[in-house]
């Protein structure tokens, strides 16, 4: 190839070659992704100390930590975090194992979709906000009414995505096993179950999200502790510092149970030899 | 015109399916047009917000400089000052009457009886403080009881359901007695005037230094229906206008039934509101509610009052009080 | 043909049921496959192979006629016969070896008798040193020939297989037909293969069957009388073809779907 | 406090304080097609924008989707600071349970068109906008779709929860709460059986629109 | 050759980022297509039959090398060439119409305009009573031709064809085979086609390009100098069969992927 061709080549506007791509700065990806976070928080920060917005209406982030810290030091935050996270697993455990064994029988029969569907669809249209002045007259308002609510908020997505994940399962791995001869119950753990695997963890993450906001939603209407309590005792001592205490914890705890299940989900299908 | 502003915002607690109604003098002036008389042919607009939220949602628009003036409780209004908001204490107003109802099976006859009982209450609000005030005179320390914090709502539906043994709120809490669910063991306007709801009409002090004459025809015409309500003449009309939050009128009739509508609406920034106040600011002190406790010389401003009372003999129906403090 | 028959199809007809109407797949199908013989069907989309294979392997059930495998009615599936799709569907979670077990899991066998049959039918496959890949780790060629072991390693005296290699290119295609005529000398098993390529039933098949479609049907059979192996480029290879090609041009194949 | 089926049937249309209810429908409906509109509209347009920007997407979809793990009612609070017991707490509300959901399925969806259709733009050498128009939009309409089912029951509880949690004015949300304070239970069975049907009809009629909008499948 | 070359690579070279090595699919690849001619590419999987087509589209960057149509270098997709996979690629919410229609919108022409060419396009590929049929209500081979409608519409003197018929069966494939031939004759256009299928690329080619792999390259150029319309049985095809076959078989060309 001549020299003069390259010229053109180059000068014709084709892009570099990856040399030059390689040796130009080119932002990765982790550093973008975290640099707009921390001009939000430069931002915040600066409207703040500026004095743009008033204090009450949004304190600085640095009154934030410190109020953070202060709520960290009382045990406050770790008192309500623990009574909030106890509902949560509760709830989930609850809830994801019905809604799994709900889902398997709505998928498995289609008798079972028939008769119990309609019902199922009805209480899964009433959001927990609907729920809370029904079920308060019936249990009171102790630990039973969020058990249930979060139950509910979770068995809903879990026991959909089982059952879809059920009829996800393709047709042609149901039929080898039946040309394989393979028995009921090994037909279902050793090829329905694992075919299901990606969905039943896509329903659970998404159970997961729907307790959250369920159990933020009935702290904050209907609890005496717990972290949606602290905000709306933050609302109403009019101290937003503690407000968005308690969104970070939320957010943060909602983030980090998200990635826990993704990670899970992510092991059980490396170990089932898929590339993920 | 640049003396007054085109709408005045004021605010007061409110209740109702639709649009909520105020149940407290603002209704009353509103409703008789004693302020708005007051502006007569100036152009100003009254715009009256009655808020459900209560003490915090007014605290939210005054940040949001969405109010002007706003009467509510001394518990809110001090967690308000004291996160901030510039404001005003322009009278006083007694008003809320405070109850407590207990389970008709829990053998609870006085406050005395609640000694190692679970009792109801919304914290935080001038309910709180009431209780804690009235049950402390009755010999039951803030330790004798279990505490739980439960609004309104949630206050019925646990007594009902046996949850707690016994409930401090306002009069939302007579139907209970009504349907049996359980009995006022309390009554603040019979028993213990002392531990009735005690607040502040306020104004945002932007408001006061930018329209001082706007400022004192307001106070004006509050100090005009508080005189129009003290008579006992105008009770019936009163109930009527505040029923249309959604209460029948027998319900506000009996509530009202031991107050005395003189000394509830008394606007007085005297002796006697120095002593509430203090007792209010000693508690949101105590119970941490503010990090630091606003300061009271400062925070009221009486003149526009002493100005509206010295009109047409007001000065003789509500006579100073020194408010012995205790 | 000197042995008794190991499969036979006897007047079977099978009809779907399509927007109130029935679609008729397969009218009156009689066919016989003797021991060791290997049997390709051809003919045009949708004519029917498909199903016809399908009903041999129990995966469906004919509205009418018998389907005997060694003298026994077919009652379910995989009943004397091991199947090979046309997609490998290897289990994704399972390695080469574990999808080649899990086909001896019914037999009751011993883990390590299990182990021991599989390694060599992996084997067999020339995919030792892959047993314990998964299947995405493996080319389309080496999936398929691990269906094919899968297959085998059950022993059954009947493969079926529809369009075992339409996937692969060319090259590979014939290079595994070689490798299955291997197997098959080596195995000694009836093959009922479906293809729509008319040089792989001429190269592999002992007969090719040609179905026509509307309804699905048996058209010709054609016997293949040459020796193996087989040269594409001989005279009679040629012959066949355009013998095989005119039976099926003449009828018009392609529906909108 | 056990009231009568026949109690109940009769309070929307007998009870003053029930009738309430249909204003209370009309006013929480128009709040949600305020809400709904406002934030589904910036949903798709930041999914879009998220989706076909790299850089942007890089930078800014980490911190959505951060946003989103907040459980919507953790909002109420600091909406309410900002702006107050107002109609624009409410609809900015509303309109943040119908964003998140959209953005992330309007990203997902555009992101999720096959690399072999954006090819086939390319060589078509199809305008910027009508690959928009032509191949990204049509192509996420399936994801879209499930996003819209999702932001709407979402926007619809958002409804009725702001009004409930925020108060002042009329809608769904201030009667089921104005029922509990009052100790109306009636009224309140009547305010939650309101908010279910909604819903339901809501999720119903969304499906249908999009099997109506989803020809080509 | 007569004409100008319509196309020209000059040592075009291609490799990808593969685990921090480079994987060199093509290297110092030489080509040109002239006017009017048919130039088939063929080889192994893997090759880079692909990425060689793919860079005439636009759609790779090489590395290294220069890429010009009609003198112009190739700077953007689907510059002065239009493009059919293998896969048809219609998109499936517009109609067949709507598919052809919307490859004419970058030319700015009226909407009659439109509609007369596309109109015109689908007839010439037998379509026209299924233009307002959406794509999933067409048999592969009628997409596939409708995706040839389509790159035919805009009239760019160069059509790329990546294995257009690699999904149909052979009858239907030798069927669009000859359609291809009719409108090429009629049309007048350049084709640069990949297959797998070393009959395909002898029944249409003019010159067939066999490349192998490891990396990527042009084994041998061949030239068919059969006249049209070839006969698949005839001795010359055979034996160019047989040359193309071994120049093929040579390398192994599986590879895990
Ligand atoms: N479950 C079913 N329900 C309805 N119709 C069916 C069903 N299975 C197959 N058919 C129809 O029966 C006919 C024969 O199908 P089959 O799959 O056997 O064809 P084939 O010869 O294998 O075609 P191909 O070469 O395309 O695989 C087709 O027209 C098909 O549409
Ligand atoms: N984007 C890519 N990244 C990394 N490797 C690639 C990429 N595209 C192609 N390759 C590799 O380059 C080589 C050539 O690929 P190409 O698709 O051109 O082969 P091909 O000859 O078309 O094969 P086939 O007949 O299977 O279509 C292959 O080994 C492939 O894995
Ligand atoms: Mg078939
Ligand atoms: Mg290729």
């Amino acid at each position: 190839m001549s020299v003069v061709e390259t010229l053109g080549g180059a000068a014709s506007g084709l892009p570099a070659s990856p040399l030059v791509r390689r040796m130009g700065w080119r932002p990765s990806r982790a550093v973008l992704a975290t640099a707009a976070p921390l001009a939000l928080l430069g931002l915040w920060q600066a409207v703040s100390t500026l004095g743009l917005v008033a204090p009450q209406i949004l304190p600085a982030p640095s009154r934030v930590a410190q109020t953070f810290l202060e709520l960290a030091a009382d045990g406050e935050l770790l008192a309500a975090a623990r009574i909030s996270a106890w509902r949560l697993s509760v709830g989930l455990a609850l809830g994801a194992t019905l809604g799994f064994a709900f889902g398997i029988l709505l998928g498995a029969s289609r008798r079972a979709e028939e008769w119990l569907g309609p019902s199922f669809r009805a209480i899964a249209a009433v959001p927990a906000l609907g729920w809370i002045p029904l079920l308060i007259l019936l249990v009171g308002i102790d630990e039973m009414l969020k058990i249930i609510i979060l139950t509910k908020a979770c068995f809903v997505p879990m026991a959909i995505a089982t059952r879809d994940a059920w009829r996800a399962v393709p047709r042609g791995y149901a039929e080898l096993g039946r040309t394989l001869g393979l028995s009921r119950r090994a037909q279902f753990t050793r090829i329905t179950l694992p075919s299901m695997t990606p969905m039943v963890f896509s329903g659970l993450r998404l159970a997961s999200g729907q307790a959250f906001v369920s159990l933020v939603t009935c702290e904050m209407l209907a609890a005496t502790e717990g972290i949606g309590y602290l905000m709306v005792w933050g609302r109403t001592l009019f101290q937003m510092d503690m407000v968005i205490v308690g969104m970070i914890v939320v957010g943060a705890s909602g983030i980090a149970l998200d990635q826990l299940l993704r990670l899970t989900e992510r092991r059980i299908r490396a170990r089932m030899g898929e590339h993920v | 015109a640049e003396d007054y502003p085109r709408t005045i915002r004021l605010g007061d607690v409110g209740f109702g399916f639709g649009t909520p109604y105020g149940v407290s003098l603002q209704a009353v002036a509103d409703a008789k047009g004693f302020i708005a008389e007051e502006f007569a042919g100036t152009g100003v607009q009254l715009e009256w917000t009655y808020f459900t939220g209560t003490g915090p949602a007014i605290n939210e628009a005054f940040a949001n400089k969405q109010l002007d003036f706003a009467s509510y409780g001394a518990v809110p209004n001090i967690v308000g000052k004291a996160a901030g908001l510039d404001t005003v204490i322009l009278a006083s107003t007694q008003g809320t009457n405070i109850f407590a109802v207990a389970r008709p099976d829990a053998g609870i006859r006085t406050l005395a009886d609640l000694k190692g009982k679970k009792v109801a209450l919304q914290k935080a609000t001038i309910i709180h403080w009431a209780a804690l005030e009235a049950l402390k005179k009755a010999g039951v320390e803030p330790g004798d009881f279990t505490l739980v914090d439960l609004k309104n709502a949630d206050q019925l539906a646990a007594i009902t359901a046996g949850s707690v043994d016994a409930v401090f709120g306002a009069d939302f809490l007579l139907p209970l007695e009504e349907k049996g669910v359980a009995k006022v063991i309390f009554s603040s306007a019979r028993d213990d005037a002392d531990a009735s709801g005690f607040g502040g009409f306020l104004v945002s002090r932007d408001f006061r230094d930018a329209y001082p004459e706007a400022t004192q025809k307001v106070v004006d015409g509050y100090v005009h229906a508080a005189e129009w309500i003290a008579d006992p003449a105008n009770r019936d009309e009163v109930f009527q206008i505040w029923s249309r939050a959604g209460t029948p009128v027998p319900l506000i009739a009996r509530s009202n039934a031991d107050t005395d509508f003189k000394q509830a609406f008394n606007p007085r920034l005297d002796g006697e509101f120095q002593k509430r106040y203090r007792s209010a600011l000693d508690f949101s002190v105590a119970q941490k509610l503010v990090r630091r406790a606003p300061d009271l010389t400062e925070w009221a401003d009486p003149s526009f009052l002493d100005n509206a009372l010295k009109q047409k003999g007001r000065d003789a129906l509500w006579p100073e009080r020194r408010g012995n403090a205790s | 043909m000197s042995h008794p028959p190991i499969l036979s199809l006897r007047s079977v007809s099978k009809s779907f049921a399509v927007d109130d109407t029935r679609f008729h797949a397969l009218t009156d199908v009689d066919l016989e496959i003797a021991e060791n013989e290997i049997v390709a069907l051809i003919g045009p989309s949708g004519c029917g192979k498909s199903t016809l294979l399908r009903s041999v392997a129990g995966l469906e059930q004919p509205d009418d006629g018998s389907i005997r495998i060694a003298g026994q009615p077919v009652t379910r599936a995989g009943q004397e016969s091991a199947v090979v799709f046309q997609d490998h569907r290897l289990l994704p979670w399972l390695s080469l070896r574990g999808n080649v077990e899990l086909a001896l899991e019914p037999l009751g066998l011993s883990a390590t008798e299990r182990r021991r049959r599989a390694a060599a039918c992996i084997d067999l496959v020339g995919l030792t040193q892959f047993a314990d890949s998964f299947p995405r780790q493996l080319s389309g060629g080496m999936a398929q020939r691990a269906a094919i072991a899968r297959a085998l390693v059950v022993e059954t005296r009947l493969v079926l297989m529809d369009e075992p290699f339409g996937a692969l290119d060319s090259i590979l295609r014939s290079r595994m037909q070689e490798e299955l005529l291997k197997i098959w000398q080596r195995h000694r098993v009836s093959i009922l293969i479906v293809t729509h390529d008319i040089e792989e039933a001429l190269y592999l098949a002992d007969r090719v069957v040609v179905m026509r479609a509307q309804p699905g049907h048996i058209h010709e059979i054609v016997p293949i009388d040459l020796p193996r192996p087989r040269r594409r480029d001989s005279a009679a290879f040629s012959e066949l073809r355009g013998r095989l090609l005119r039976g099926l041009a003449t009828q018009d194949h392609e529906v909108a779907a | 406090m056990a009231v009568s089926p026949a109690q109940v049937l009769a309070v929307p249309f007998a009870d003053p304080d029930g009738r309430e209810l249909w204003a209370g429908i009309g006013a929480s409906l128009l709040r949600l097609v305020a809400g709904a509109t406002i934030g589904g509209l910036a949903g798709m347009a930041t999914g879009l924008a998220l989706a076909l920007i790299r850089p942007l997407g890089t930078a800014f979809s980490p911190t959505i989707n951060a946003l989103r793990q907040i459980a919507l009612f953790a909002w109420i609070p600091l909406l309410t600071s900002w702006f107050g017991n107002t109609e624009t707490a409410k609809i900015t509300f509303i309109a943040l349970a119908t964003f998140f959901p959209l953005v992330f399925a309007t990203e997902q969806g555009v992101r999720e068109v096959p690399a072999s259709l954006r090819e086939v733009a390319r060589v078509l050498n199809l305008s910027r906008r009508r690959q928009i128009s032509a191949l990204y939009l049509p192509g996420a309409l399936p994801a879209i779709a499930v996003g819209v089912q999702i932001a709407l029951i979402s926007s619809w509880i958002g409804t009725v929860g702001a009004e409930y949690a925020i108060g002042n004015g009329r809608g769904l949300g201030g009667y089921i709460a104005n029922a509990r304070d009052q100790f109306r239970m009636d009224i309140a069975i009547v305010g939650v059986a309101a908010l279910a049907l909604i819903g339901v009809f809501l999720q119903a009629a969304s499906a249908r629109l999009i099997r109506h909008l989803d020809k080509g499948n």
